[in-house]
């Protein structure tokens, strides 16, 4: 069956744009769960890559989409520690703004 | 017996060693007795020393090892030549008198035993130093004896301006002797030894060099080193400026140290080291013109001062030029013979001014007068003094003064000679000047007058002595036994005669007689019984400018002070402001740079996290960018 | 592969003290599960008689000839250094929460999400394989996050697990990244085969390698607080329990060091080692950097958080001679860079103690409260005084033995600027350490001048432990120079 | 025989025990500071006196201790394939050659002396106590070590030693010069580990263009090293093939660099008189007198002993420089207002001289140098012993505030004239030999730039008697009229110290045939 094939520069490329969303959203966004998801973001930039590999790359092989799909997983445990530390968070001060997050400092 | 000489230092000092131990709470009798008698013992000593020398000609050296250096070796020891022998003859006697004086003079001092301690320890580097078979064992005691001079002229240390003049002889000695060490460094260099006979040797030959410096000019330039430290001991023009304030000292210090002895040792010196002078007439020159300016210069001074004993210092400065420029001018045995005349009646004139001062309680010659129906003794052995100062027949001054000046003319130095001639009217002047103002007339202050009285024996029996010394020195070396220090100093010398020496030459002799009586005669004129158009004052100010220059002593000290002083204190603010203000406090910015840079790092820690991960980006971002670069491009 | 081979693995001799620790770590967390009452105490007391096994287990295995289970996880010189370290730091953490568990009310995760991260800093010191490497990373990571959050009812503790959080999954999210690139040019995933080809990856495409390489290392940089991706660390460690500090500053380090070590090192052998130029680059910013900011810090915490990030940049240095070094010589590079991890280990977690311990008593972490500490205990001040002079790098203590192994390959090694570095920034941290050991020395007054300083049974083991590590390395390191001398690195 | 690691270790102990007794049993404290530093002192006049015998039996046939009489060694550790896969080898090994023995008798003495200075009221005398010992222990080390690294090592511990002994007592300022003092001497630590590592690697062939041969090692390039005296041997005769010149003189400026700052040469000395100004009169006589002393010591053994060729190629620079220090010191003593500083910047005016002696490179210059450092530390030491205690009386070390002390304190004022007198070289102390010496050997390279230096002779005479005159001489202020003078068990330091200076004035040769071991060595190393 024939496809059409997507050259593997723009693949990249889209995995590029998308860790540097991720990355810009993590710097920027005030609430922590949007950062959590930009940084969620940032992995799946690097699971595009692997999976791309995996199939297009040099010598391809499953090991790339092995990689994602734990990549996936351990992303999902730091999802859950984040949201754990976030209520830990709001618990103790009532807010769930990243830039609040200030006592230790200097 | 000559083998023993080592006895004759080694006396003053176990009496010193002896004073150390009992300290400060030694009664005066026994600090004074030790004293008297090592050193009257130490005197005997020499004596037989200098018989057997005479007998036996120079002995030694006896040395042992003191330090190696690489290859070479210096040893110490002593050696004794006629020479020497002389020399501790008179050191040791004149050092016996001066002892025996100061237990009258000191007596009541708290310090009374330091006092003592501090002279025999004098004594000892004196005699010493006069022994010493090598340059660097002389530079050794040289200093010592310069310690001592500190010690004792600071001796008060209560009153400001003695410890200002101890510390400025020993500083402007000190600019001499520096000079003599890089001298003996020198020597030591070309000729591989500090031992006396291998450098004169070297010397002699002329054939050595330092690389830099060769042949005729390295002997003149080492002859000229040791002859500035010559200048800075013996008071020399232009150093001459410390000896008059050393006056500062106790009065018998002055008769030892600063007339007799320590200020004699640059002359030693000079006539120890002849043959490196003889080898370079440059340096034979310079010595007679120092020699006669430091004499005339110091006998104008000497014209108009006020203070009884800074008229003795600076005659004794002036004296002193007359035994250097006897050497300068060739005639070695005539400045050694003038040396030890000069140590006697020297020596004389300040224990008698001594016992003056100890009468009235003053140093002012103006607030003196009549003391002769008081002090007959001390007047009578003063006079003795003036007499043979002033060069009157047949006072020991006059055969050694007017040997000098024969040599002066007949050794080709007419200017030179009219220069002495001219000191020695001024010196019989002035000494009789001091006589009249002290002893005859009127007493100008009664009261000081009244309480006047002669001291005990232990002061009057040296003046006795001193004035017999001062009285008969003088045939040591005159017509009537046959130039008999000649014969006796050159006895053994290689070409048996070292520099020049001359018969008699009675004209001369008339002619010097005559300046000095007419010397006498004016200061008869105008101190004694002055008409009232010969009055002091009036002379002071006929003579105005040249008064002034004179009483303010040629305005030395200030320029000096102005020279030297403040360019070197100058120096020392501006180094020290750099050293606050530039270097440290460069180190300051620095330190608090760096650290207020770590302030700002540490508030960079804004506790905010994402500006945490901006950075933490910002360097991912720039080291892959910079990685990329220098990888060269993503294709 | 065949049944046969599955059971036919060394799993024993690879994964033994792996599996010990997991062991221990789940029975642990049943217990506390099941029965609530259990004094905490116990459970800690069961965790270091498990991480005690895996040490003797690793020890065992120290020389043992080189095995690999399932072409994933190895014993070898790398894997028996950091185990064998990694287990001693845990030790010490687990020794330290013992003491402190009697003093603060902790919450019961905290037991076996230590052990778990222990497992996880095992896996990345023995995984030949990205994977296996990625996921133990994040294991230790992850288990670190909490820990750092778990001090009950502390604003500041939550605060710091957030900031290490997002720091930390952001540098794993970039490790990936360049993995990824890394997976690219190459198609797999094992450093041994990576490592086989990674002469001709490197030639054919130097700039994707160079930037595999460069976020590889940047990633580990946020895990081993390198500067400019140290910033979390003060804060985190102010907030984190002490133990979870000091387990942080020592044990994840070593980890972390351990896998980059063997992933650049796997990878990026000899051929291309001018990609090691950046490891220089950081490991001189780092020390600098960590220094300077150090000087005016008056919080102990902080203080020692960024001493930590300094003696970081110390210990990356051997990296940055990967560059300039030859081959052979990276023997010696690997000893110093163990020695320094070993002494540091040591100094580190005895530091974090004693600071613990003192600003409980006085209860203030400004280093005032170090005040006449020696008038109050002796034994703690001298303790303290040792570490001090450890990091500082004093003769007769480890921290110096270990300065000078390391400038001396600098310089052997052509990157003298490195060394020399090195000791000018060790001298600009006298000025911090010494400062604390003026302090100490201080006579104190007052109404505190009599008060004494109560030092608990296990707290008193712990620091006679690190002070005996710390002087013994510098005064026999031959106890620890001659096993690393036996080690085959190259095998 | 471990005579070498005995001095080393005995103050070690000594501190250690210090730690074990309570602080509040402070005569206690006091002994094991006297005991340790007596004990040291013993082993060191033992030393002396197997000395000789020694020599005449000749170092041992080990090449890392060549021609170093007394040794001692102890494996210390070795650092796996450091170079060329080879394992290096540092041993705690220390030995005692003629200017080894004579610096570690001198830090033992002077430990000694400084313990027995200290007021036995004093609040700290544990901590002083502890210090003192670890910072005569470290400067033993660095002098006796045979070894680069030992003497690295002895050196840091001198420094952090001296560091917390400037802290103990003394005026609120003193916290930043303890902080100046480390900083500066750290650095300068650092300049001469890396010199002398260089230094090592070079001789092993590091910077050399060669080509290795097969198995990797190249030729004419002896085995690593980092015992000097293995270094001395190797590098004589080396060809600059193996070590090339440019590597060379980089190296020596770095050594010379590290120097300066080390022994507080000019312009990096200001850490010295401040340290000396806001610290106790003990203190200072350890730091002025031993622990300052480490840097000439360098010159010496490693810019004499292993770079001869390049310390005579750049003689003239460092003549230059020794010449600037003794001006430069000279003149900054005269300006200065407070004694210590005073005292501090006359040791640097001396120190200079060491320069000027050791680049003349000659058997009197190199002798100079040893006999000044001696000199100097000990009238150093002497000097602020007595400013000390002056103080303590006077309560000010200001030269405006003091004056006619001779009359209230005769001892006190009687001694620190000797003091004085000595470090103004005059003869009969130690002064004068070892300026004598050393200008004997200058004037033999560097005549026209001695004859500037021979300013400082008279230098030192204008602010030491300068500094006389303010104090014991003059008019007596009538709020020190009352004063006590010193006590016996007060004044035997100060006795000790006049006994030492005179008996190396008088009868220098006793020194000398020490010191003359090592001057040969050198000599022989140089040509």
């Amino acid at each position: 069956m024939a496809y059409f094939p997507i050259p593997t520069g723009s693949l990249l490329a889209l995995g590029a744009i998308l860790f540097c969303i991720g990355l810009y959203g993590a710097l920027t966004k005030r609430n922590l769960i949007i950062v959590l998801v930009s940084v969620e973001l940032m992995l799946n930039a690097a699971n595009i890559n692997l999976v791309v590999f995996s199939r297009l790359g040099l010598n391809p092989g499953l090991n790339g989409q092995v990689f994602a799909l734990f990549t996936i997983t351990v992303a999902a445990a730091e999802i859950a520690v984040g949201l754990a530390l976030l209520l830990a968070v709001f618990r103790l001060r009532k807010t769930s703004d990243v830039n609040d997050l200030n006592e230790n400092k200097n | 017996m000559v083998a023993y000489a080592w006895l004759v230092p080694l006396l003053p000092l176990a009496a010193y060693v002896f004073l150390l131990v009992l300290g400060r709470r030694a009664p005066e009798g026994v600090a004074a007795g030790v004293s008297v008698v090592c050193s009257l013992a130490s005197f005997l000593v020499s004596a037989a020393v200098f018989r057997a020398a005479a007998s036996q000609g120079p002995v030694g050296p006896y040395l042992f090892h003191w330090l190696t250096l690489g290859s070479a070796s210096i040893s110490f020891g002593f050696e004794v030549t006629r020479l020497n022998a002389l020399m501790i003859l008179v050191v040791s006697l004149v050092s016996t008198l001066v002892l025996l004086y100061s237990a009258g003079y000191m007596h009541g001092d708290e310090r009374f035993p330091v006092f003592y301690q501090y002279l025999n320890l004098f004594v000892f580097s004196m005699l010493a130093l006069v022994l010493s078979p090598n340059l660097l064992q002389l530079y050794i005691f040289w200093e010592m004896v310069g310690l001592c001079s500190y010690l004792l002229v600071g001796f008060w240390y209560f009153k400001p301006e003695a410890a200002l003049a101890a510390k400025k002889s020993f500083i402007v000695t000190r600019i001499g002797d520096t000079g003599l060490l890089i001298g003996i460094v020198l020597l030591y260099w070309a000729s591989g030894s500090f031992d006396y006979s291998t450098v004169f040797a070297a010397a002699g030959a002329g054939q050595w060099s330092l690389g830099w410096v060769s042949g005729q000019e390295l002997t003149t330039l080492c002859a000229l080193l040791v002859f500035l430290g010559a200048v800075g001991k013996s008071a020399q023009f232009p150093l001459h400026v410390w000896l008059p304030d050393a006056m500062e000292g106790p009065t018998p210090v002055s008769a030892l140290i600063h007339a007799a002895t320590m200020v004699a040792a640059g002359v030693y010196l000079v006539a120890r080291c002849y043959p490196l002078f003889q080898a370079s007439p440059g340096a034979l020159a310079t010595v007679a013109w120092i020699g006669a300016i430091t004499a005339l210069l110091a006998a104008l001074i000497a014209l108009t001062q006020r203070d009884i004993k800074r008229v003795i210092a600076y005659s004794t400065v002036s004296q002193l030029g007359y035994m250097m420029l006897a050497l300068g001018v060739g005639a070695y045995a005539y400045g050694v013979f003038h040396l030890m005349t000069h140590a006697f009646f020297k020596a004389l004139l300040f224990l008698a001014a001594g016992s003056v001062i100890h009468a009235v309680d003053t140093q002012d010659l103006f607030e003196m007068g009549g003391l002769y129906r008081k002090l007959p003794l001390t007047a009578w052995t003063f006079l003795a003094g003036a007499l043979a100062l002033a060069g009157v027949v047949p006072f020991a001054g006059f055969w050694s003064k007017d040997d000098i000046l024969a040599a002066a003319l007949n050794t080709g130095h007419p200017v030179l000679w009219g220069m002495l001639l001219l000191a020695a009217f001024c010196t019989a002047f002035y000494i009789f000047r001091v006589y009249f103002l002290v002893f005859t007339g009127a007493p100008r202050q009664p009261e000081r007058w009244q309480h006047a009285h002669e001291g005990s024996w232990v002061m009057t029996l040296p003046l006795l002595v001193l004035a017999a010394m001062a009285t008969i020195a003088g045939f040591f070396n005159s017509p009537l036994n046959g130039d008999g220090l000649e014969h006796f100093l050159f006895a053994d010398s290689p070409q048996h005669q070292i520099g020049y020496t001359a018969p008699e030459n009675v004209p001369l002799m008339l002619l010097s007689l005559l300046v000095a009586l007419l010397g006498i005669g004016l200061a008869a004129a105008v101190y004694w019984r002055p008409r009232q158009s010969q009055r002091p004052e009036r002379w002071a100010r006929a003579w105005g400018p040249f008064y002034t220059l004179s009483y303010r002593k040629f305005y030395l000290d200030e320029v000096y002070y102005a020279a030297l002083v403040y360019t070197g204190k100058g120096i020392a603010a501006v180094v020290d402001w750099i050293d606050r203000y530039v270097i440290d406090a460069l180190v300051r910015v620095v330190g608090r740079l760096v650290y207020s840079v770590s302030v700002l790092l540490k508030f960079s820690q804004t506790g905010q996290v994402q500006a945490y991960s901006t950075v933490a980006a910002l360097g991912v971002l720039v080291l892959v960018a910079w990685a990329m670069l220098r990888a060269g491009g993503v294709h | 592969m065949s049944v046969s081979d599955w059971l036919n693995q060394p799993y024993i001799a690879t994964m033994g003290p792996l599996l010990t620790v997991s062991a221990a770590a789940l029975i642990i967390m049943v217990l506390e599960f099941t029965c609530r009452k259990l004094d905490r105490r116990w459970l800690i007391g069961l965790a270091l008689a498990g991480v005690a096994v895996a040490l003797a287990e690793a020890l065992v295995h120290f020389y043992h000839d080189p095995a690999m289970a399932l072409n994933t996880v190895v014993t070898d010189a790398f894997a028996n250094v950091f185990s064998v370290l990694i287990l001693i730091s845990a030790l010490l953490v687990l020794l330290f929460a013992l003491d402190y568990a009697g003093q603060v009310r902790l919450a019961g995760e905290h037991t076996y999400l230590i052990l778990f991260a222990v497992a996880g800093a095992l896996a990345m010191a023995s995984a030949v394989d990205l994977i296996t490497l990625y996921v133990g990373l994040e294991l230790l990571s992850l288990s670190s996050y909490v820990l750092v959050a778990l001090r009950s009812r502390s604003a500041a503790s939550a605060e710091g697990g957030v900031k290490y959080l997002l720091m930390g999954s952001i540098g794993s999210a970039v490790l990936l990244y360049g993995m990824s690139f890394l997976y690219g040019v190459t198609g797999t995933t094992s450093l041994i085969q990576l490592g086989a080809g990674g002469l001709a990856t490197y030639t054919s495409y130097p700039q994707i390698a160079t930037l595999a390489f460069v976020l590889m290392l940047a990633g580990m940089g946020f895990k081993l607080s390198l500067v400019p991706f140290h910033m979390w660390t003060p804060d985190a460690y102010e907030g984190a329990p002490a133990p979870i500090s000091a387990f942080l500053a020592t044990l994840s380090k070593a980890a972390a060091f351990g896998m980059l070590l063997r992933m650049l090192l796997f990878i990026f052998n000899a051929a291309a080692s001018d990609v090691f130029f950046w490891a220089g680059v950081l490991a001189a910013v780092t020390m600098v950097v960590g220094n300077l900011i150090a000087l005016p810090q008056r919080n102990m915490k902080r203080l020692l958080a960024f001493s930590s990030v300094a003696q970081a940049g110390y210990v990356l240095l051997p990296f940055a001679l990967f560059q300039t070094g030859a081959f052979q010589d990276w023997i010696s590079l690997f000893d110093s860079l163990s020695f320094y991890l070993y002494a540091y280990t040591f100094m580190t977690v005895g530091a974090f103690a004693v600071v613990w311990v003192v600003s409980r008593a006085r209860n203030t972490l400004l280093d005032e409260a170090l005040v006449g500490l020696y008038q109050q205990s002796p034994w703690l001040a001298l303790a303290l005084t040792v570490f001090l002079l450890g990091l500082a790098g004093v003769p007769l203590t480890g921290g110096f033995v270990g300065k000078v192994y390391l400038f001396s390959d600098a310089v052997h090694l052509h990157a003298a600027w490195l060394g020399v570095l090195l000791f000018v920034c060790s001298v600009a941290s006298f000025f911090y350490y010494f400062g604390w050991v003026r302090k100490v020395f201080q006579p104190l007054t007052g109404p505190l001048a009599g008060q004494r300083i109560h030092v608990g049974p296990s707290m008193n083991l712990l620091l006679a432990v690190c002070v005996a590590g710390t002087l013994l390395l510098g005064m026999v390191p031959a106890l620890l120079l001659r096993p690393l001398a036996h080690t085959l690195w190259l095998s | 025989m471990g005579l070498a690691l005995w001095m080393v270790l005995v103050p070690v102990l000594a501190a250690f025990v210090c730690v074990l007794v309570p602080a509040r049993q402070a005569c206690v404290q006091r002994g094991l500071a006297l005991a340790g530093s007596v004990i040291t002192l013993l082993l060191a006049l033992l030393a002396w006196l197997r000395f000789p015998g020694a020599v005449q039996a000749g170092g041992g046939a080990n090449p890392a201790a060549a021609g170093v009489p007394l040794v001692s060694h102890l494996p210390w550790f070795t650092l796996p394939g450091l170079w060329q896969q080879q394992d290096v080898t540092v041993g705690l090994s220390f030995g005692l050659d003629g200017l080894s023995l004579t610096l570690a008798g001198l830090t033992a003495l002077l430990a000694l002396l400084a313990a027995a200075a200290v007021r036995p009221e004093e609040a700290e005398m544990r901590r002083f106590a502890l210090w003192s010992q670890l910072a005569a222990a470290g400067a033993i080390a660095a002098f006796t070590a045979l070894d680069v690294l030992t003497f690295f090592a002895g050196l840091e511990l001198s420094l952090f030693a001296g560091f917390f002994l400037i802290d103990l007592s003394g005026d609120p300022q003193r916290r930043a010069a303890a902080v100046k003092y480390l900083l500066y001497r750290g650095l300068a630590s650092v300049l001469l580990l890396l010199a002398l590592f260089g230094i090592a690697y070079g001789v092993a062939g590091g910077y050399s263009s060669l080509q290795p041969d097969a198995n990797g090692n190249l030729p004419g390039a002896p085995a690593f090293t980092l015992a000097w005296p293995a270094l001395q041997h190797n590098l004589h005769g080396l060809s600059t093939a193996v070590f090339p010149d440019h590597a060379r003189a980089v190296l020596f400026w770095v050594l010379l660099l590290g120097i300066l700052v080390e022994e507080a040469f000019v312009p990096f000395h200001t850490w010295l008189p401040t340290a000396h100004e806001h610290t106790s009169a003990p203190v200072s006589m350890l730091l002025g007198g031993v622990l300052t002393k480490t840097g000439a010591y360098a010159l010496l053994r490693f810019g004499a002993g292993l770079l001869p060729d390049q310390l005579q190629h750049f003689a003239t620079w460092v003549a230059v420089l020794g010449t600037i220090n003794i001006l430069y010191g000279a003149f900054a003593a005269w300006a200065q207002r407070d004694w210590r500083r005073l005292i501090a910047f006359g040791s640097i005016s001396h120190m200079g001289l060491v320069l000027l002696a050791t680049a003349a490179g000659n058997a009197a210059g190199l002798q100079g140098a040893m006999f000044m450092m001696v000199s100097s530390g000990l009238l150093t030491a002497f000097l602020f012993f007595l400013a000390g205690a002056v103080q303590a009386r006077t309560q000010t070390a200001e030269l405006g505030r003091l004056g006619g002390l001779s009359r209230p304190l005769p001892l006190l004022s009687g001694f620190w004239l000797v003091a004085a007198l000595g470090a103004l070289g005059l003869p009969l102390t130690s002064g004068f030999v070892s300026e004598i010496q050393s200008f004997i050997g200058s004037f033999h390279r560097f005549p026209a730039i001695s004859f500037v230096a021979a300013l400082g002779l008279i230098l030192s005479a204008v602010y030491l008697l300068y500094a006389i005159q303010q104090t014991t001489f003059g008019p007596l202020r009538p709020e020190y009229a009352s004063l006590a003078d010193a006590q016996a068990r007060e004044l035997w330091p100060a006795v000790v110290l006049t006994a030492v200076v005179l008996w190396v004035g008088v009868y220098p040769n006793g020194l000398g045939q020490v010191l003359g071991q090592t001057v040969q060595q050198l000599l022989q190393m140089g040509g």
